[in-house]
């Protein structure tokens, strides 16, 4: 589904990926891991062409999508739940889902999005600004379903979720898994990352460092004390 | 005497459609841009200009087309080679890019057309004068008074029925996000400064034959735009026309009733206006 | 040699006055075929600050033995006690401000334009004399507005006509007069007087006549409201208007004919404004100076209140009391000619002279 | 320490804190544990004064200080961390510190230029080192987001504050990270009294003396941490 | 937030040695140009302040200037010799600015220009229409500062006295900006509701932060009324304001050196344009957009720029 090749990214003149490989799966749920800093949000945010192109070749779906502008990329079926939520705040919970919605194919509706998330319902009018933490964070996630992706790439969709919602959003991301969607999910929270994952993914400090399913994972001890500290 | 005030409020309502028409465009570019456009105000003294011209070969209604398009042409361009980029780096940069385009605009048109005032004669189906309850009034300005009405409502229509008003608000906010979600920001940038300003290229020409064209208004025309703006709320349709008939209504009044303080009328209620309401009347839907 | 400071407007909204004085002064200068002489052009726009920053440059960097101009009486006002103090002679070929001639006169400042008493006066007299009982008065709401209409006012009331109304509209903003006009039709008065200049003159004039006050509230105005320079615009709009002015293009004498066709080579199909005129009459007052035999600062201003000649407008002498003027005022009607708008004199006020007005030389 | 008698607060027609009353006394450490929108995050802006109450009061130290701004209740020693991080962007991260070290110290207004003296950089760069920020000179505008999460949490620290009002820590900490906040706040020295909303539970019972459980605007639960998990089950599976 | 680095000392020094260089070399109105530029940075400067580092843009600045003028103008009428009537007028144009910031200081953005357009406006009408103050026609007469050792009717003299003045004010806003309190203001600026939540008090700093650019803007207005000796409302216009703007801009805001480095090109473009064309504000505006084009930090900002990158 997707295929990312000797990815680099740079801030000004910090290099923070320094050539990073990934390989994801149709229809599974890839988990990608490392500290704070090893570059899990930039690798996201090149994905999406948030960042300027530097080197390596990014394919989804048998395009190459290398340098293309984010909006093209959005269209083409990825979407994309940012980490800090970054929700409208100037518009409505419902003109947040509207607009995201315009580019979708329509098999998600507001109406099926709140099913998802019901507690979004009663504040469907209210401006995005007023939402609690964890309301933006559920309206972050129920966005990015509108525009209908094929890949799903979610930036710590857990933080600042009551520990209800979190098994909200973890049914959710199974059943989305089930109905054939592929999900790239970057969490802090590993236990709930391996428990959803099919593969996981490490990195540290811009690198790919470890890669197997979960249940590899599982056995790897070593690899989570010495890359994670857990 | 009922005579009289059925002119005065005719007369503010004149003057709130051709405020409205300049402070439309200003409104929308700043408050769903974000976009500090000074040049604004340039604009809507090239659309007098260019339908003076126009005018002068072809006659009124072909100018009346004409200026507005043009002027949307001028805009477009200015976004594509200028605006576009120093949309981008903040209010500063455009303020002062902008300033710059207000004074090349007004130099431009002293060497174009001269220093001396311009009129732009009416078509004669609009020249003379209707009986209105009493009260004698020009068929022009009544004529002022529908267009604006008519590109208010053809404004809040646009902007709110269709998610374009949404969607700008979205890219001025986070346009990464924005983009993520597949707005094809760019382009609608474009669209948006192009309408703000043939809107105030048709301001332009509309006012030209009421007020002289004269190479000052491209800044003595900022100020008022300014203040409909703000008083009645940015990026906001409906405000900018309230806005627009508070200022002609405190203008049109306060010259009849409060003569002596006229000059400063206008000045004080925006002082009042924004302590009472620090971000605008009516401000955008969504925003604190 | 003798160099001349020009303090003109060359930007900004007097710009268009500026560059007709200064042709008018060029004229002038070529006439007499006077090569000796050195113009150095300053750009005064109509802000004081600049007017008098520029002054004193031309007083004391390029020690300039005359200076001639200033448009605004803003800018006259500035560098009123410069010039003063330096003793260098100033040519006024515009700024009205009665005050200059006034109270606050110079023996170095001479005035060949006009006052805004000068103008006022003899219009509000001649429209008491034809009748005319109750008049509404607008103008700009700044000090030469004021001092337009107080001047007008104090002479049609004392030849017993009454001001039944007047507003002053706020300086520089008001481009809609319905308003006003509205208010002036409501009062019940006879006539409408004004004062308005530049583009407020254009859109004042198309507005009134759009309102089809023509019929029922004649206007009257100081002439600058239908001068040349905006007649084209105004066209038919302004037909009717009554106004007095010290120069009109359309004035039927020898010395007139011959200027305007000297001024037509140069610029066909473009009739000189009062303000040509008024540059060109620097021009002469300057040229008769030397001609004198006077040289340098002093002498100048010495010479040129003795200078008198009859011009295109007209006999023109300096009245050594107040440095001011002396000339004809003419009151016309705008009406509309074989090609275009033009001026018919309806009366001639001869040798109108400001009273001192307290001024008190040396 | 502080007491929060019968607070009401709407908006618009929502009522997003019902007549909450609430005690802390000087060094307890009380969580705030509730589903998303319980109005947790609303009761701490009414504490730390960012918005007003409809109704109630709220006292610190016996003082009543709901009509004081928050600036001024910063001063009489509430500390604030934020649930988004929230920094001075064009400072560096000892400069952060530094700005907020001397904010609550008395003294000439018109003195020495505070990010250069020694003192104040030697404290902000312990204060940085205590939650585990290991280059105290980075400007805030490059570091990532679980070094924000940290320089919030120390903005909120420093300058001596006697009540601490954080509004989930340990959110945006990786997998390590969290652990060390746990180990932070659990640290922290036994005078400073905490109010802390928290979702991961672990880190609420390991640091609670007392559970307030907060459900649509209302207290639901108040009790010591052992009394507090059978209520969380009742409300998390409503 | 504000440095005063090695580099910013020796660009002012540079300036300042310029300027004086400039001074004795170009004759009578190189020295009245340079005691322009002085004023016109003093001014910048004092916007810089309020813009630059307290994230108030103000277009009331030059009626704030103007206020300066007039009262050291009635001081010098009502008998007050120049200094007593300079620490008058610094007063009136600091309680001016300080009334100002108290209403608008909640307001954000361009709501808090609109409301400096509307009070300086106000204060502009006022003015020009209050006959005891001249009107529009101003005020002529005003006296120039005495001092013991130069007599600064002497136009060389005035130039250096106006470059003191504005070496003062540089280091008077560089040193506030450098107190705990400027620290507090930058830092408001910067977050105000962290700047809360760490005990700062918003509204007051920002007041006290606009009250002392006020002030400053009061010192433009004596030394204008001083050079010119003679006063009018159009200084108080909002046109002037606009233009002490576009110089800050131009120069570089948030940087202090920049408003001397704006007012010197501003100015001497506009003399040296102003010779050769009637249309030199078309050369001003292309300018301006080059400047920006280049880099958008203005002309110090974008030259620090490259020198740090350069000196790296
Ligand atoms: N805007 C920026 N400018 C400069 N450096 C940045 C910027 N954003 C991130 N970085 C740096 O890039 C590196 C990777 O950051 P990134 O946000 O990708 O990490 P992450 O793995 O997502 O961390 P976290 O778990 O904290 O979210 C970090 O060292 C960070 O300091
Ligand atoms: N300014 C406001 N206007 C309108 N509604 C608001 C406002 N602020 C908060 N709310 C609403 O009040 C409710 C409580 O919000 P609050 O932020 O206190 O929740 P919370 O308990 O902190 O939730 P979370 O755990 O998700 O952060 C939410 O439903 C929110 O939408
Ligand atoms: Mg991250
Ligand atoms: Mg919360």
């Amino acid at each position: 589904m997707l295929d990312v090749i000797d990815l680099t990214a740079a801030y000004g003149h910090a290099q923070v990926l320094h050539g990073l490989s990934l390989r994801l799966e149709a229809g599974r749920i890839h988990s990608l891991l490392g500290r704070n800093g090893a570059g899990k949000t930039t690798t996201l945010r090149r994905i999406m062409g948030l960042l300027p192109h530097q080197q390596g070749r990014i394919l989804f779906a048998g395009d190459e999508i290398t340098g293309w502008p984010t909006p093209r990329i959005a269209r083409a079926g990825i979407g994309y739940v940012p980490e800090g939520r970054e929700v409208f705040t100037a518009l409505t919970v419902r003109e947040n889902l509207t607009l995201a919605g315009r580019i979708g194919s329509g098999d998600w509706t507001i109406d099926r999005v709140m099913q998802q998330f019901p507690g979004l319902h009663p504040r469907l009018d209210a401006p995005a600004a007023v939402l609690s933490g964890g309301e933006q964070q559920m309206l972050s996630v129920a966005r990015a379903l509108m525009t209908s992706p094929r890949l799903l790439l979610l930036d710590e969709p857990s933080e600042g979720l009551s520990v209800q919602m979190t098994a909200v959003l973890r049914d959710v991301l199974v059943a989305l898994r089930d109905q054939g969607m592929t999900i790239l999910l970057v969490e802090q929270d590993v236990g709930l990352a391996t428990k959803l994952a099919d593969d996981v993914t490490l990195m540290s400090r811009g690198r790919h460092c470890w890669a197997g399913t979960a249940a590899e994972f599982a056995q790897a001890a070593g690899v989570r004390r010495r890359y994670l500290g857990a | 005497m009922t005579a009289f005030w059925t002119l005065q409020v005719l007369n503010a309502l004149q003057h709130a459609a051709l405020l409205f028409l300049i402070a439309a465009g200003l409104s929308v570019s700043f408050g769903l841009m974000g976009f500090v456009n000074l040049a604004h105000g340039a604009l809507y003294m090239l659309g007098a200009f260019i339908g003076i011209s126009v005018a002068a070969q072809t006659g009124f209604w072909v100018a009346l087309i004409a200026a507005p398009l043009a002027v949307s042409a001028i805009g477009a361009l200015l976004y594509l080679c200028l605006l576009g980029r120093v949309a981008r780096l903040g209010p500063m940069p455009q303020v002062l890019v902008s300033f710059g385009l207000v004074f090349i605009a007004t130099e431009l048109v002293r060497i174009v057309w001269g220093d001396i005032p311009l009129v732009l004669d009416p078509s004669a189906a609009l020249a003379g004068r209707v009986d209105l309850a009493g009260a004698t009034y020009p068929v022009y300005r009544l004529f002022v008074i529908c267009i604006g009405a008519a590109m208010a409502a053809a404004l809040w229509l646009g902007v709110n029925r269709t998610n374009l008003g949404a969607a700008l608000r979205a890219s001025v906010e986070n346009p990464g996000m924005a983009r993520a979600i597949g707005i094809r920001t760019e382009r609608m940038f474009l669209l948006v400064f192009t309408l703000g300003a043939g809107l105030a290229g048709l301001g332009g020409v509309v006012a030209a034959p009421i007020t002289a064209a004269n190479p000052g208004m491209a800044v003595s025309a900022l100020i008022p735009a300014l203040i409909v703006t703000v008083i009645g709320g940015m990026g906001n349709i409906a405000g900018a026309a309230l806005g627009a008939l508070i200022v002609a209504g405190i203008e049109v009044f306060g010259a009849v009733l409060f003569p002596a303080a006229s000059a400063v009328l206008i000045y004080a209620a925006l002082a009042v206006a924004l302590i009472w309401r620090p971000e605008g009347l009516l401000v955008a839907k969504g925003a604190r | 040699d003798t160099t001349v400071g020009l303090m003109l407007p060359a930007s900004g909204n007097y710009a268009a006055l500026g560059q007709d004085i200064e042709d008018g002064f060029r004229m002038a200068l070529q006439e007499a075929g006077r090569s000796n002489i050195r113009v150095i052009e300053a750009d005064t726009e109509a802000d004081p600050q600049t007017g008098l920053t520029l002054a004193r440059k031309l007083i004391m960097q390029d020690r300039a033995d005359v200076l001639v101009g200033v448009v605004s009486s803003a800018v006259l006002g500035a560098v009123r006690d410069v010039v003063h103090q330096a003793e260098i002679p100033l040519i006024v070929a515009n700024a009205g401000n009665s005050d200059a001639t006034g109270k606050d006169c110079s023996a170095f400042i001479t005035r060949v334009s006009f006052s805004n008493d000068q103008l006022n006066r003899p219009m509000g007299e001649w429209m008491a004399a034809q009748g005319i009982s109750s008049v509404y008065t607008l103008a700009p709401d700044y000090a030469a507005g004021q001092q337009m209409i107080a001047a007008f006012s104090d002479a049609f009331t004392a030849g017993g006509g009454e001001i039944v109304g007047g507003e002053f509209t706020p300086f520089g903003k008001t481009e809609d007069f319905g308003p006003y006009l509205a208010k002036a039709q409501a009062s019940g008065a006879q006539a409408l007087y004004v004062f308005y200049g530049g583009a407020d003159a254009v859109s004042f004039v198309k507005q009134y006549d759009s309102f089809g006050l023509r019929d029922t509230l004649p206007l009257y105005s100081v002439g600058f409201l239908t001068a040349p320079l905006y007649l084209r615009e105004q066209g038919t709009s302004a037909a009717g208007v009554i106004g007095a002015l010290h120069y009109l293009p359309s004035l039927d004498t020898p010395e007139n004919e011959a200027f305007v066709d000297a001024y037509q080579k140069a610029h066909p199909d473009t009739l000189p404004s009062e303000y040509v005129v008024a540059g060109y009459d620097a021009g002469r007052l300057l040229v008769g100076a030397l001609d004198s035999g006077a040289e340098g600062r002093a002498a100048l201003a010495a010479a040129l209140p003795q200078v008198a000649y009859t011009g295109p407008r007209g006999p023109l002498k300096i009245d050594p009391v107040t440095n001011n003027i002396v000339q004809n005022v003419y009151v016309f009607e705008t009406v509309e000619g074989p090609d275009g708008m033009t001026h018919q004199v309806l009366d001639t006020v001869e040798a109108v002279r400001d009273p001192p007005n307290g001024c008190a030389m040396e | 320490m502080l007491s929060v008698e019968r607070l009401g607060k709407s908006f618009g027609s929502v009522e997003v804190i019902r007549n909450v009353t609430l005690t802390v006394n000087a060094g307890e450490r009380l969580v705030i544990l509730g589903p998303n929108g319980a109005g947790k995050t609303t009761l701490m802006r009414l504490i730390a004064g960012e918005i007003a109450p409809d109704t109630g009061h709220i006292r610190l130290d016996g003082q009543d200080v709901t009509a004081l701004p928050p600036d001024a209740r910063a001063r009489a020693g509430l500390g604030r961390g934020f649930q988004t991080a929230s920094l001075f962007e064009s400072f560096s991260i000892a400069e952060n510190l530094i700005l907020a070290i001397a904010a609550r110290m008395n003294g000439a207004r018109f003195g020495r230029d505070p990010l250069k003296s020694h003192d104040l950089r030697h404290r902000a760069r312990a204060a940085a080192r205590q939650v585990g920020i290991a280059d105290p000179d980075a400007p805030v505008a490059s570091i990532d987001h679980g070094t924000r999460r940290r320089l919030d949490l120390a903005l909120a620290m420093s300058g001596g504050a006697k009540l601490l009002l954080l509004d989930e820590p340990a959110s945006g900490f990786g997998p390590g990270g969290a652990r060390e906040i746990h180990d932070l706040i659990a640290g922290l020295p036994k005078h400073l009294t905490l109010l802390v909303i928290e979702h991961d539970l672990d880190l609420a019972f390991a640091i609670a003396d007392r559970i307030v459980i907060l459900d649509a605007g209302g207290i639901a639960h108040e009790g010591p941490p052992s009394t507090a998990r059978p209520v969380l089950r009742a409300i998390y599976d409503a | 937030m504000f440095r005063l680095d090695a580099m910013r000392i020796v660009l002012l020094v540079l300036l300042l040695a310029g300027m004086q260089v400039f001074a004795m070399l170009g004759g009578f109105f190189g020295q009245e140009i340079v005691a322009e530029i002085a004023i016109l940075a003093i001014l910048a400067i004092s916007l810089d302040l309020a813009a630059g580092f307290g994230g108030m843009v103000s277009l009331g600045h030059g009626a704030i200037m103007g206020v300066g003028a007039y009262a050291y103008a009635l001081a010098g009428q009502h008998g007050l010799t120049p200094w007593p009537a300079a620490l008058t007028a610094i007063a009136a144009s600091g309680v001016t600015g300080g009334l100002i910031g108290a209403v608008s200081a909640r307001m954000q953005g361009i709501f808090f220009i609109m409301a400096t357009l509307a009070f300086g406006q106000m204060i502009w009408a006022f003015t020009f229409s209050a006959r005891w103050l001249g009107g529009d026609n101003g005020m002529g007469g005003i006296a120039r500062a005495s001092l013991p050792f130069s007599d600064l009717s002497q136009p060389m003299a005035f130039a250096n006295y106006a470059l003191c003045l504005l070496l003062a004010v540089f280091l008077l806003a560089a040193a506030t900006l450098s107190t705990p309190f400027g620290r507090s203001y930058q830092a408001v600026h910067d977050n105000a509701a962290r700047a809360a939540a760490i005990g700062l008090a918003p509204r007051r700093i920002r007041i006290t932060g606009f009250a002392i650019s006020s002030a400053i803007a009061g010192v433009a207005g004596i030394l204008a009324a001083q050079h010119m000796q003679f006063i009018s409302p159009a200084m108080m216009f909002w046109t002037t304001s606009g233009e002490v703007l576009v110089v800050l801009i131009l120069g570089g805001i948030g940087t202090l050196t920049g408003p001397i480095v704006g007012a010197a090109i501003f100015v001497t473009l506009k003399y040296w344009a102003a010779g050769w064309t009637d249309h030199w504000h078309l050369v001003i505006g292309a300018l301006l957009i080059a400047v920006i084009l280049a880099g958008g930090r203005g002309i110090t900002g974008e030259a620090e720029r490259r020198l740090r990158h350069a000196f790296r």
